[in-house]
């Protein structure tokens, strides 16, 4: 039946202001898969996730979405999505819990895990009480991932999300990223850290060429 | 705003444009090459007539047209007055429709086209307000008066800073156009309001002293130069907008091989 | 397994009504919180103007209503703009509901903690400023509409700035000029009851402003916000 | 070799003074736009008030000066936010300089670009509200004075205020009296004049705070920003 | 002659409302160190660097530069000291190139290296006219980091220095940091990840254990 892969990205091409910055993006991505997108700094990753999420239009290429172009599925595929860049959305007067919990009530659809619980595996347990402001670098990044134990969405696109966490966090953070492909789920992040997960693969983005004169 | 283009064609399917059909020009009108070389054929000749009708007009109007009975010759201020508030009120119009089709049709030639009416509408509108002042002076004894007119001339003013300022707020073209065209539209849905809504003002707080809409039916002698310069203010705002599209066509597409050729051409001369 | 769960069946709407209004809550207390604002140029007025009562009175529902006007447009400038740099207004651009709603429930908590209270403490205000007997309700009333209507132009404005790291001025540049309807009917009511006459007819175009606004206001301001994130 | 190069004798003042007005600049549709808001600020006047000359001439004054206040508590507000929130602040907060002077350079930068235009425009905005010819001269002489007295106090208010998430509302309160002063000599200044009586006492008063709110504002604000960064 | 270590750091503790973060820190550092804060998110290195600048103050203990309290050589310590935090002092609506003028226009002192150049070498040649808003997360931080180039300060303390920042730049950053060390100077660190640096030396936060009741 699932012949149409679940993320199908076809020569794509991102021009702004006249200049291009990558072309001919090719991947495709199925359930089970995380792609790590690699390349220096202002290579276009979080352009090309952006992109990915519908933000930015893309100049040339196509997105699909189990066989679908993005414009023609966006409700369903904007609701298996989740998008966590370099901005976390957490909002500093608030404390972890209210902002879960806004985060949790905007979002398609969530699973029975509660706020407590899922702020309790990131390693929030004492702080959920506590305005965002007065976090830690890191704890902050973590409110934002808790976001992940909580989803139910199939693709999550990641953009940095290693950013601040300690030894241990990345650990965890990388056991939920297999976790969630073990289940049928697919990851795009972008990172410049070395993972050890089973079954990544990995996509180089290169700056693009202007061909001619 | 593709969900407008969208709901736009869904509903008007059977007249819309499509290439097949005789809209075709329609779409030639779209591509900023096509535009370049057909208003550089009619430029010269809207030139020409634009400068003889503004000519016939003004020496018309300056020289030949009787003094008025009351005011002297300090009343032929109108010759500039009333054209420049007529075409700084079409301009905003004219300025939000071209808004209005980059929106819809995402047609580049009309954002250029609606940068290109806010400075010309603003200057318009400046000097109408000019020249009100300036009349004003004699007629009222006072350069500014806070009458339903000239207070939304001044806030048609604005309107068109505010258009003016968000093009070059933007660092990205094709932001500057949407952003732009989005404020433009919701101006023009708030014109009627405010010129509606002023007069309600004036008329409740002020009773009629002055009022510049109850002039007295104008001598024909008068009238006619009038009538001739507002078709020549037309005519030279049509050369205005032409020559500034014109501009910002070649801005924008100054990486293209069309212009580059053209400006090599120009070079060799 | 994934995505097996049922959709939640919801707009948005809510959900942005109830953080921003916990938010508003907990920046009670800003210099530029539009009630303390508001409160402390009223005792201004006297002090720059007259003391005069028979003075005051003449200008009282004229300077009520410049100030909401100017409380609204201090506030709405920041409507969007944390959200922007905290990275939540794009989150709110890739939900799947019709953006118009988030919007809205964000304009409506700015309406009951700017628009509101400044309607509930304008009685107060009236007072200071020696507003006749008969203004009172009239005020009330076209300030809670009123204040309505420029919340959602606001609104308009700040989604076509928010992108561009400017402080309020430019805002105010693209909406005052859309606030003189607001302003002028405002005024008209109160001073007709005022004057004794009949104050129904502003107040029903008010109404009729209000209702445009919402219908129009938030559509406006999806399409700018969609311009200004892909910037 | 490290640090064997002279050091540099710098205050700091100039270096701040510098940025904060590149920054104002690359704001551009920006420079011009305090002088549009206060045109438009100006343009509600009579149509909330009344449009009458006669009646106008009397609040002429009073307004252009609650204006002046207005555009300085709106901008002043944003004085260190951003900076706060990029680590410029604490930044400058361990430059070895004497604190004072960089805020001075920023409450410079802040005069420069709102109460220098609003002094500059307000022989226009005069003109629209009917103001006498006799108060011109007098109405520039005072907003000069006078506006900066409000940057300098404003910053104090901003500084209290820039991290304090809880809590500012007494201290803004506190701030709001030091307005008062400059508001009510500011339009004596000018009514004086009108009135045909001597001008320059209240005037020379308006200079004596001004020089009381350099001496003393810097430091007072230097002091909450202190407090607030070790937060 | 100097004795006296660079920077002595005796029995620091901080409490923050009442409850105390870390306590009976002690370190020296002398020219020529790295030091690397380690520690697990929310353990305190923010605070501890921010202590070390004067920012903060100790609940206990003291901090001496050079034999003598901070509190009596406040001027002469400032000057030669560079802070760069999580938030990098970069202002979005300035170009690169006037962010640098303006931080070595306050800085107490600077070496002869253009700002031109400085950019160049962080990688940033092509990208000096842009307003930072327009720069990628990477670009961003190198920006600020550009700062490290230009410095004459002998002590650097740099909170995770390596976020967003590609593999490559962060090979340059740790050849920065061993040439600074090599001239004379130090630097404290934070950071999660693993350093190649000669001579570093580790520091590892503890979480303060109550004693008593
Ligand atoms: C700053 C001041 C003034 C402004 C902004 C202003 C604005 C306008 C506007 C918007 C129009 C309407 C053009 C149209 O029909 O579309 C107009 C027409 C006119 N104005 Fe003025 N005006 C000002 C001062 C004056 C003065 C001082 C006089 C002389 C007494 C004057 C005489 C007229 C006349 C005779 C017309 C044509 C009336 C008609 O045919 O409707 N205006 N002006
Ligand atoms: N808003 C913007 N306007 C203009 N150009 C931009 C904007 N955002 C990014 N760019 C440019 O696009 C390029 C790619 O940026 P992007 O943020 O996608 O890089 P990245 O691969 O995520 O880098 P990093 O590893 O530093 O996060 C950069 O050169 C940057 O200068
Ligand atoms: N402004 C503040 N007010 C109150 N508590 C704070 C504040 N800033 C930090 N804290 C608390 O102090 C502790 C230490 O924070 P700090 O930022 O120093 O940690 P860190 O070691 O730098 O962590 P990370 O690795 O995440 O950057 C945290 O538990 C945090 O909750
Ligand atoms: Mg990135
Ligand atoms: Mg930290």
């Amino acid at each position: 039946m699932s012949q149409a892969p679940l993320l199908s990205v076809e020569n794509l091409a991102f021009e702004r202001d006249d200049s291009c910055l990558f072309s001919a993006v090719d991947f495709t991505l199925d359930s089970g898969d995380v792609l790590q997108i690699e390349g220096a700094n202002g290579s276009g990753k979080t352009t090309l996730l952006r992109l990915l999420t519908g933000s930015l239009q893309p100049s040339v290429g196509e997105i699909s979405y189990l066989g679908q172009a993005l414009s023609e599925c966006r409700y369903n595929y904007l609701s298996d999505m989740l998008y966590i860049g370099h901005q976390p959305a957490v909002k500093l007067n608030l404390s972890a819990e209210e902002n879960l919990r806004w985060m949790v009530a905007t979002a398609a659809q969530s699973n029975d895990l509660s706020i407590k619980d899922a702020l309790t595996q990131v390693g929030l347990a004492g702080y959920s009480d506590i305005p965002c402001y007065a976090l830690s670098a890191g704890q902050h990044r973590r409110v934002a991932l808790a976001r992940l134990l909580i989803s139910q969405a199939r693709l999550w696109y990641l953009d940095e999300p290693f950013t601040s966490i300690d030894k241990q966090g990345v650990a965890f953070l990388q056991s939920c990223l297999q976790q969630h492909v073990a289940q049928g789920g697919a990851v795009i992040l972008s990172t410049h850290q070395d993972l050890a997960l089973n079954g990544l693969r990995k996509y180089k983005l290169l700056p693009h060429i202007e061909q001619g004169v | 705003m593709s969900w407008l283009s969208k709901l736009f064609s869904k509903l008007f399917a059977k007249w819309l444009p499509n290439e097949s059909s005789s809209w075709q020009w329609f779409y030639r009108l779209g591509s900023p090459k096509w535009f370049y070389r057909r208003s550089g054929q009619w430029l010269p000749w809207l030139s020409l007539a634009a400068l003889l009708v503004l000519a016939t007009g003004l020496v018309w109007g300056l020289a030949f047209a009787p003094e008025d009975a009351k005011q002297g010759n300090s009343f032929r201020i109108i010759y500039i007055h009333v054209p420049a508030a007529f075409l700084a009120q079409s301009g905003y119009f004219i300025m939000a429709i071209a808004g209005a089709i980059g929106l819809i049709w995402k047609m580049k030639i009309s954002y250029m086209v609606m940068k290109a009416a806010a400075p010309i509408g603003a200057v318009l509108t400046f000097v109408a307000l000019f020249t009100g002042a300036v009349w004003g002076k004699p007629t009222w004894g006072a350069y500014w008066v806070w009458d339903a007119r000239i207070t939304s001339m001044l806030i048609l003013l604005f309107l068109y800073a505010g258009v003016m300022a968000l093009q070059y707020a933007y660092h990205s073209i094709d932001a500057a156009s949407k952003a732009s065209a989005i404020l433009a539209l919701v101006g023009t849905v708030n014109i009627p309001i405010i010129n509606k809504s002023v007069d309600w003002w004036y008329t409740l707080h002020q009773p009629a002293t002055i009022k510049l809409t109850s002039a007295p039916s104008m001598h024909m002698d008068m009238f006619m130069p009038l009538l001739v310069m507002i078709v020549g203010f037309y005519l030279f705002y049509g050369v205005a907008l032409i020559l500034h599209t014109r501009n910002e066509i070649l801005r924008r597409e100054r990486k293209t091989s069309w212009v580059r050729e053209l400006v090599n051409a120009k070079a060799g001369l | 397994m994934l995505s097996s769960a049922p959709r939640k069946m919801n707009s948005g709407f809510v959900a942005w009504l109830r953080r921003d209004l916990l938010l508003a809550y907990r920046r009670r207390g800003e210099v530029a919180s539009p009630v303390v604002f508001f409160l402390m140029v009223s005792t201004l007025i006297p002090l720059g103007l007259t003391p005069e009562a028979a003075q005051l009175e003449k200008v009282a529902a004229g300077m009520i209503w410049i100030m909401a006007l100017l409380a609204t447009l201090l506030s709405v400038d920041g409507l969007f703009a944390s959200d922007y740099h905290d990275g939540s207004l794009e989150q709110m651009l890739i939900t799947p509901q019709l953006l118009p709603l988030p919007i809205l429930g964000k304009v409506t908590a700015h309406w009951l903690t700017t628009g509101l209270p400044l309607t509930l403490v304008s009685p107060l205000l009236g007072l200071m400023l020696s507003l006749p007997i008969d203004g009172y309700l009239p005020l009330l009333c076209s300030l809670a509409l009123g204040s309505a209507c420029l919340s959602l132009v606001g609104a308009v404005g700040a989604a076509l700035t928010v992108s561009l790291r400017k402080g309020g001025l430019l805002l105010s540049l693209l909406v005052m000029p859309l606030y003189m309807p607001v302003i002028i009917f405002g005024t008209a009511t109160v001073n007709a009851a005022v004057d004794g006459l009949n104050w129904l007819p502003p107040l029903a175009i008010l109404g009729a402003l209000f209702a445009a606004s919402v219908a129009l206001c938030p559509l406006a301001a999806a399409g700018a916000l969609r311009v200004t994130a892909s910037n």
